[in-house]
């Protein structure tokens, strides 16, 4: 092949939305680092889910990329239709479930994540009162509520688990006030699964504690942001960039998590107490080396019937569609 | 005291003011006569300080004049009174005259001082009320008021008396004549001749933008003062060969609620009106003349029953379908009311003779039928414009009203009911409207004329009625009645006692 | 379960802070007789403005001041459009709202990442913006009310053409009132960065602009009535949160939309008492969003 | 000095020079901020305003441009007809999510029939969607005298989480493993708007602006409708006279431009879209407004107005792709371009005349 090769990257925010898209252009850079020459990259940011998408990566296939990223869930449908248009372009698509013989999927087991802050939440509240923050009751987002709520029961008995839905993914002034109401309630740890950093400016204000959600938020760092939960899409970009320039890319559905590199946990700093580190350390470890599964029964569902028998392991496509809590959490996810 | 030389100012295509020159001595009330767009407004705007002349050069108490804004006119002792008010409805009578006023003192002072000055001079007002809550004359008011705070020594005045009484109009000169004999300067337009002529010391007449001559009025008659102006002699109005036939419009037992905080409430009209007959209805604005022509008109509708045409029941009828049955309107206010501002007159002729002139069939505007319809009321009616296309806003007052007119006229209505048809109008183009009614009468056709002009219900009516606070009086013939009786028929001066406590 | 109304209460003081402001500057703007529908692209452009201004000094206050001098800044060219080459004001305030939006998201990106500098609270753990907002109140009641200077502006929203006539430069003030509700935005955009979030990033006003403007019809041109308005606006919010937080079974889906159907609710009440009493009218401005033009 | 006199009836010709004379404006003060901001301004101008009709992948770009303008020139159509008459709808974006809501409504419960009826059920279903949320605003206006600028405007946000309620609860895609989002009905024939003549990018939404643009153009010009319409909006006090009930008035309008927005939103969720997620509305509803005011109202204005801003969006697209500029820049463009014509709309409306003596 002459010339470099072209990657192409659709983003569903701004680049500058410090979280979601953000960390998606960090990988995008990090392949132009690792590759140099040999590629050249391209992105349409602020690109709407819909008839506006599809149009969007038309216009990248149409301009010679030969690799491109989709990299919203609402890009399912339309990195579709046009990979049927274009067989000879590779496709990949992020968080979705349609796959063809020239469109992968990709996605990242943040529940992993999960377990491990959720560990340090239990470990680090005092009232006993965990806040979450939810953007919208899709599966992903109560994987991450249930994996925390576990972990943080596993360290603390008498953890309790509060649930806000904002109905955004990003909405600061909706976020704090969401943040200042679990904060009211007597929370002292917030989780968030939205991007801004209007709930760990609301954290600090109280003298709670957060974690960064999407990119690090290190600004926030050492406290209220303890730790943070990164989605580092660099090592899958650059593994699948690398493998179209050598010839042995193959459609594939990929869910890593912190054994690749694709969940990262941010620096756990010195206001968590050392053995907390450790502790959280430690899972992190057995996650990422595959040796601890975080949805591992017994675990029950909210209405008391048994999801996970003892030692049983939740299947990816239970994961996949999950929608309901586990026992323990007693909200209802609104339907 | 003031004096003029050679003032010119040009507007695009007009030449408002050409060399004008005058003077006004101190303590003389005098008066500045035109036709519509003669100029007059124009010129009194310069002295304002709202308009800068082109040429010429102003003297005031020997100092030059020329104010950059009415504020610096205010501080060298000019006050005016604006032919269109110059108030802010939602504001009260306090905060309108503080406006008016380069430093006004803090509220309790001005209010103090606002009801001295109208114990003074017999003007009394609440500073405390909004002035949309007012009559016509206690805005009048506010507005002489707000320049007798300021003790001018030049006053302004643009056709204050054409919303007033006869008795409100005398005590306004009564004021105007202290003033003067405190040696204020008064300069006084009007398009009332009578008026002049008992008040007025002075006169100087403007026709297209020049001083055509100067006079003492009184020593002239209204006919003649007319004639300096129109530059020729006026046609007298015919009133002749009316005869009152079949009874046509039946209103009774009409009572409506005030449509909005400002409007008056109607109780229990009740008026006959024959073929061939003028009905006059006087009183000051105010006193629910739009409140009773919207009902005719069909704006609002009223109770089954109250309004019968020709024995038809169209009292639940809209408009269009009272314009279809015969009863046709024209209201007061020809911009914006009886007329759209921004489109042509061949658009504007659609607004009401659509059905009786089929321009509009199923829907659809016939457009040509549109013009020419248009075409025929400025050719009957004597229009001064360009042509059908041009926008109603661009047409003067008077001109704009002879088209309201005769676009009812031509329509052939059996009743027409006008309200204020030549208010603000020169006496040429009143004489034309008034004619044109008297002809539809001549014709068979009912009208109501509603109008503050007592000089203009006494020439067209037959018979008199006053509606006063929402109720309308028994008629009497027009025949030997004078205007000190109408005057208290319309209630006397309003506010002669103290306006609402 | 029970929630205390006093915390509530603090909370959506500080929730409300934005989008007071912003109402409360475009009401003085629409008592001018101006309709400026750009809040959103000024209040996000103080966002910007004011949290770098609060980065690169490391003083919050400094950050404000600046967010206001952009507000007024970026709300020249509507002014200019407006009042000096007489354009539709509803559109030239849509042409604002995508130029502020768009200029700020370009201009950005240099201070993305980083954190603002703390803030002292004021008393009851309020942040003294938030006091500010409620001090600015009665400030504007007295001034629009009160004050010579405020009877000026509200007679030339009234009938510019008899403000004209009196010799009052409508244009002059005008533009003055345009910049104030420009200064006022910025504020409300910079509380979010400053205070809220503490960072910059796009798009982070997200539709506060949009509430303001709907505010200031719903209090009938008046402070107080800004205040009830963003007060109910909040309210409703903060308390739709504050349920779900504290665990009652609540329809979170109808709930998400309780702040805009209480507005709307509300202003059906006041609109129909206006209606059916007949005594007290809408006070929107007589002169509101018209052109005005003066020949001289 | 020189002053502005008004004109009583504007010269043909100036209404086409003025949009003209502002574009060209828009590309000199954009390509200034192209400079300063690093990128050669004539390549972005070209890419932005060229690119797309004539450039390497126009026959691709060149229906897109039908496809965007589409559903901005259907739903300003509407809007541009109650703005005439000074009904400020300005909540046409919670209009469209509700008309794609309703329309899709009927392919989901008909879900798996075919049937030549479901299309059609469909418009009808979106516009009479679209046509009931813009009444909501229409009747309280006419019953309590609520504002319909306010009212609208909220029910555009409660729109929003009906949309995200339906994508996320009942109309979530049963095959859809728990994801939100419905069915795709680009995949469902009997309910699909797809493509009528390949390459043209003309759906049924194009067709559809088409007609509103002819029928807005006869109603307003033509129709005595149309006509109290105008006069309402410029002195209502002589459209009562004239026999306009104002009532009327406000509920044919706000229900035209609400059905026309719902129609909008249908086309889109059946054909380019594809389904019903908490983001079916993209901003159309507002950037009409914008379209409407650039169009001067007036239909044909509103079909060009439309063109024009699918451009710079699908250039601004090119632009990115090919030069690497920011969304934003795009946005800040826009933003010009409305100044702009703004501006120098001026022209048509006054005279600019030297004042006469000093
Ligand atoms: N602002 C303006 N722009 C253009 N022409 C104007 C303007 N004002 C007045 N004119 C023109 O100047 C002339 C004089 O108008 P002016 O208003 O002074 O008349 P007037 O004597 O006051 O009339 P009226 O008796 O009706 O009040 C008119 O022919 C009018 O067309
Ligand atoms: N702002 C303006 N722009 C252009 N022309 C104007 C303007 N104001 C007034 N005119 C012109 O001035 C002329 C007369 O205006 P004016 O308002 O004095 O009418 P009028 O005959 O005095 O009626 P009225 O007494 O009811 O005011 C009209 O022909 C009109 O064209
Ligand atoms: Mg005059
Ligand atoms: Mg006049």
């Amino acid at each position: 092949q002459d010339g470099p090769l072209k990657v192409g990257f659709i983003y569903v925010g701004p680049v500058g939305d410090g979280g979601w898209t953000y960390q998606h252009d960090q990988g995008r850079l990090a392949v132009e680092e690792e590759f140099g020459d040999r590629v050249e990259t391209t992105f349409i940011e602020s690109v709407p889910e819909g008839a506006d998408a599809e149009r969007a990566i038309t216009q990248l296939a149409l301009a010679g990329n030969q690799l491109i990223f989709t990299t919203s869930f609402g890009f399912m449908d339309p990195t579709i239709n046009v990979a049927a248009k274009f067989p000879d372009v590779k496709f990949e698509h992020a968080t979705g479930y349609k796959r063809a013989d020239n469109v992968a999927t990709y996605d990242a087991r943040f529940y992993e994540g999960r377990a491990v802050i959720g560990t340090i939440a239990g470990r680090m509240t005092k009232s006993n009162k965990i806040g979450y923050i939810g953007s919208f009751p899709i599966p992903e987002v109560i994987q991450g509520i249930n994996s925390s709520f576990i972990h943080a029961r596993k360290v603390n008995p008498d953890v309790e688990m509060r649930v806000v839905w904002a109905y955004s993914w990003f909405d600061p002034a909706k976020e704090a006030d969401a943040a200042a109401a679990l904060l009211a309630e007597g929370v002292d740890v917030i989780l968030q699964h939205t991007d801004s950093t209007a709930p760990l400016a609301k954290a600090q204000e109280a003298g709670a504690i957060g974690f960064g959600q999407a990119s690090d938020m290190a600004a926030f760092a050492p406290t209220p942001r303890v730790s943070s939960i990164i989605d580092n899409w660099a090592p899958y970009y650059i593994k699948r960039v690398g493998q179209v320039l050598d010839g042995t890319w193959t459609s594939e559905a990929t869910w890593a998590g912190i054994g690749d590199g694709e969940v990262v946990i941010g620096d756990i700093t010195d206001a968590v107490p050392a053995e907390v580190k450790a502790e959280a350390e430690a899972l992190r470890d057995k996650i990422g080396a595959g040796e601890y599964h975080p949805f591992t029964g017994p675990l029950n569902k909210a209405d008391g019937s048994v999801w996970l028998a003892e030692g049983e392991v939740a299947s990816d496509e239970d994961l996949s569609s999950m929608n309901f809590y586990v026992e323990g959490i007693t909200a209802e996810i609104p339907q | 005291m003031f004096r003029a030389q050679g003032i010119g100012k040009s507007y695009p295509g007009v030449r408002a003011n050409d060399d004008v020159s005058f003077w006004v001595a101190p303590g003389e009330i005098h008066a500045l006569l035109g036709e519509n767009g003669a100029g007059k407004s124009t010129l009194v705007k310069m002295i304002y300080g709202l308009v800068r002349p082109d040429d010429g050069q102003m003297t005031l108490n020997g100092q030059p004049h020329q104010p950059a804004d009415p504020r610096a006119a205010r501080a060298a002792g000019v006050a005016m009174v604006f032919q269109h008010f110059s108030l802010f409805d939602a504001l009260t009578v306090a905060e309108n005259i503080a406006l008016g006023m380069e430093n006004p003192p803090p509220r309790r002072e001005l209010s103090a001082r606002i009801a001295q000055v109208s114990r003074d001079f017999g003007l009394p007002l609440n500073p405390a009320r909004r002035i949309v809550t007012l009559s016509a004359g206690e805005r009048q008011r506010v507005e002489i008021i707000r320049c007798l705070l300021q003790n001018p020594r030049l006053l302004i005045m643009d056709e204050p008396t054409s919303v007033l009484t006869p008795q409100e109009a005398e005590l306004l000169f009564a004021t105007l004549r202290t003033l003067a004999d405190r040696g204020t300067a008064i300069l006084y337009i009007s398009h009332k001749l009578d008026e002049i002529r008992t008040h007025c010391d002075r006169a100087t007449i403007l026709r297209h933008g020049r001083v055509v001559d100067s006079c003492d009025p009184r020593a002239h008659s209204a006919r003649d003062l007319a004639a300096m102006m129109v530059g020729g002699a006026m046609r007298p109005i015919d009133r002749s060969g009316r005869r009152a036939g079949e009874v046509l419009l039946q209103v009774g037992a009409l009572s409506q609620p005030a449509p909005s905080a400002e409007g008056t409430a109607l109780k229990s009209v009740a008026l006959t009106l024959r073929a061939g007959e003028i009905l006059g209805i006087g009183g000051v604005a105010g006193n629910g003349q739009d409140e009773l022509l919207a009902a005719l008109s069909g704006e609002a509708r009223s109770a089954p029953g109250t309004i019968l045409l020709g024995g038809a029941d169209l009292s639940r009828l809209g408009p269009e379908a009272r314009r279809r049955a015969g009863l046709l309107a024209a209201p007061e206010d020809r911009l914006g009311h009886a007329a759209v501002p921004d489109f042509s007159l061949a658009e504007n002729a659609l607004l009401t003779a659509g059905a009786r002139k089929g321009l509009v069939r199923k829907g659809l505007i016939d457009r040509p039928a549109a013009r020419a319809f248009a075409e025929s009321v400025i050719r009957a009616f004597d229009v001064r414009t360009p042509g059908p296309g041009t926008a109603a806003r661009a047409l003067s007052g008077g001109n704009l009203q002879k088209f309201v007119i005769g676009r009812e006229v031509i329509q052939a209505p059996r009743v027409l009911a006008v309200n204020q048809p030549t208010w603000g109008v020169d006496a040429g183009a009143a004489a034309a409207v008034r004619q044109s009614l008297l002809d539809l009468a001549r014709s068979g056709a009912g009208v109501i004329v509603i109008s503050q002009d007592l000089d203009e219900l006494l020439e067209l009516s037959d018979r008199f009625c006053a509606l006063n606070e929402g109720r309308l009086s028994d008629p009497v013939p027009t025949e030997g009645l004078t205007l000190d009786r109408i005057g208290l028929m319309l209630g006397g001066a309003h506010g002669m006692e103290v306006a609402h406590p | 379960m029970i929630i205390d109304p006093i915390a509530l209460f603090l909370l959506l003081l500080s929730a409300s802070t934005p989008i007071l402001f912003a109402a409360l500057g475009e009401l003085v703007v629409e008592r001018a007789g101006v309709l400026n529908l750009g809040v959103e692209g000024m209040m996000i452009t103080g966002a910007l403005a004011g949290f770098a201004a609060a980065y690169h000094t490391g003083n919050p206050w400094l950050g404000f001041a600046a967010a206001a001098l952009a507000g007024a800044l970026i709300a020249m060219p509507f002014a200019v459009l407006t009042q000096f080459l007489l354009s539709n004001q509803v559109a030239s305030g849509l042409a604002l709202t995508l130029f502020g939006l768009g200029m700020a998201a370009l201009f950005g990106k240099p201070v993305e990442g980083v954190k603002a500098p703390a803030m002292a609270s004021g008393p009851l753990d309020l942040n003294w913006i938030v006091w500010l907002g409620l001090g600015m109140v009665p400030a504007i009641w007295w001034f629009l009310n009160r004050s010579r200077a405020g009877l000026i502006l509200r007679g030339m929203g009234e009938n510019h053409d008899a403000a004209h006539a009196l010799g009052y430069d409508v244009r002059r003030v005008r533009i003055a009132a345009i910049a104030f509700g420009g200064a006022m935005a910025g504020i409300g955009g910079a509380f979010i960065s400053i205070a809220t979030v503490l960072q910059w990033t796009e798009g982070m006003t997200a539709g506060a602009g949009w509430i303001a403007l709907a505010i200031v019809v719903f209090s009938n041109w008046t402070a107080p009535g800004v205040m009830a308005g963003a007060w109910l606006f909040g309210g409703v919010t903060v308390l739709q949160l504050r349920l779900q937080a504290a665990g009652v079974r609540v329809p979170v889906q109808l709930l998400s939309m309780a702040p805009y159907l209480a507005t709307i609710l509300v202003l059906v009440a006041i609109s129909a008492r206006q209606k059916f009493s007949r005594r007290a009218g809408s006070a929107a401005p007589g002169s509101l969003g018209q052109t005005f033009h003066a020949l001289r | 000095m020189i002053r502005l006199v008004p004109r009583t009836e504007t010269p043909a010709l100036l209404q086409v020079v003025t949009p003209v004379l502002a574009v060209l404006a828009t590309m000199l003060a954009g390509g200034l901020l192209f400079a300063v901001m690093g990128y050669d301004p004539v390549a972005a101008i070209k890419t932005i305003f060229w690119d797309p009709l004539f450039g390497p992948a126009a026959s691709y770009s060149r229906p897109q441009l039908l496809v965007k303008a589409a559903p901005l020139i259907l739903i300003a159509s509407g809007l541009a007809v109650g703005f005439r008459a000074g009904i400020w709808n300005i909540g046409a974006e919670g209009q469209y999510i509700i008309g794609a809501i309703t329309g899709a409504a009927v392919a989901l419960t008909a879900y798996p029939a075919a049937g030549m009826w479901i299309f059609p059920a469909m418009v009808i279903a979106g516009a009479a969607g679209g046509w009931a949320w813009g009444m909501i605003p229409a009747l309280l206006r006419n019953w309590f005298g609520a504002s319909e600028i306010l009212v609208s405007l909220m029910l555009v946000y409660v729109a929003q989480r009906i949309a995200a309620w339906m994508a996320f609860g009942p109309m979530k895609n049963p095959e859809g493993f728990g994801f939100p989002g419905s069915r795709n009905l680009q995949q469902y024939p009997a309910a699909a708007n797809p493509e009528l003549i390949p390459g043209t990018g003309a759906h049924w939404g194009v067709v559809a602006a088409v007609l509103a643009v002819l029928a807005t153009w006869f109603l307003m010009s033509r129709h005595i409708r149309g006509f109290h319409i105008r006069a309402a909006g410029a002195a209502p006090r002589a459209a009562r006279f004239a026999g306009v009930k104002p009532e009327t008035l406000v509920a044919f309008c706000l229900g035209l431009s609400g059905a026309l927005a719902g129609m909008a939103g249908l086309f889109e969720v059946a054909g380019p879209a594809g389904q019903i997620t908490d983001k079916v509305g993209v901003g159309y509803g507002f950037t009409a407004i914008i379209v409407a005011f650039l169009g001067r109202l007036h239909p044909v204005g509103i079909l060009l107005a439309g063109l024009l801003l699918a451009l710079t969006y699908i250039g601004g697209e090119l632009a990115q792709l090919t030069m690497n500029l920011p969304a934003a820049t795009v946005q800040v463009f826009q933003g010009m371009l409305l100044f702009f014509l703004l501006g120098f709309d001026l022209l048509t409306r006054y005279r600019i005349a030297r004042r006469i003596t000093a």
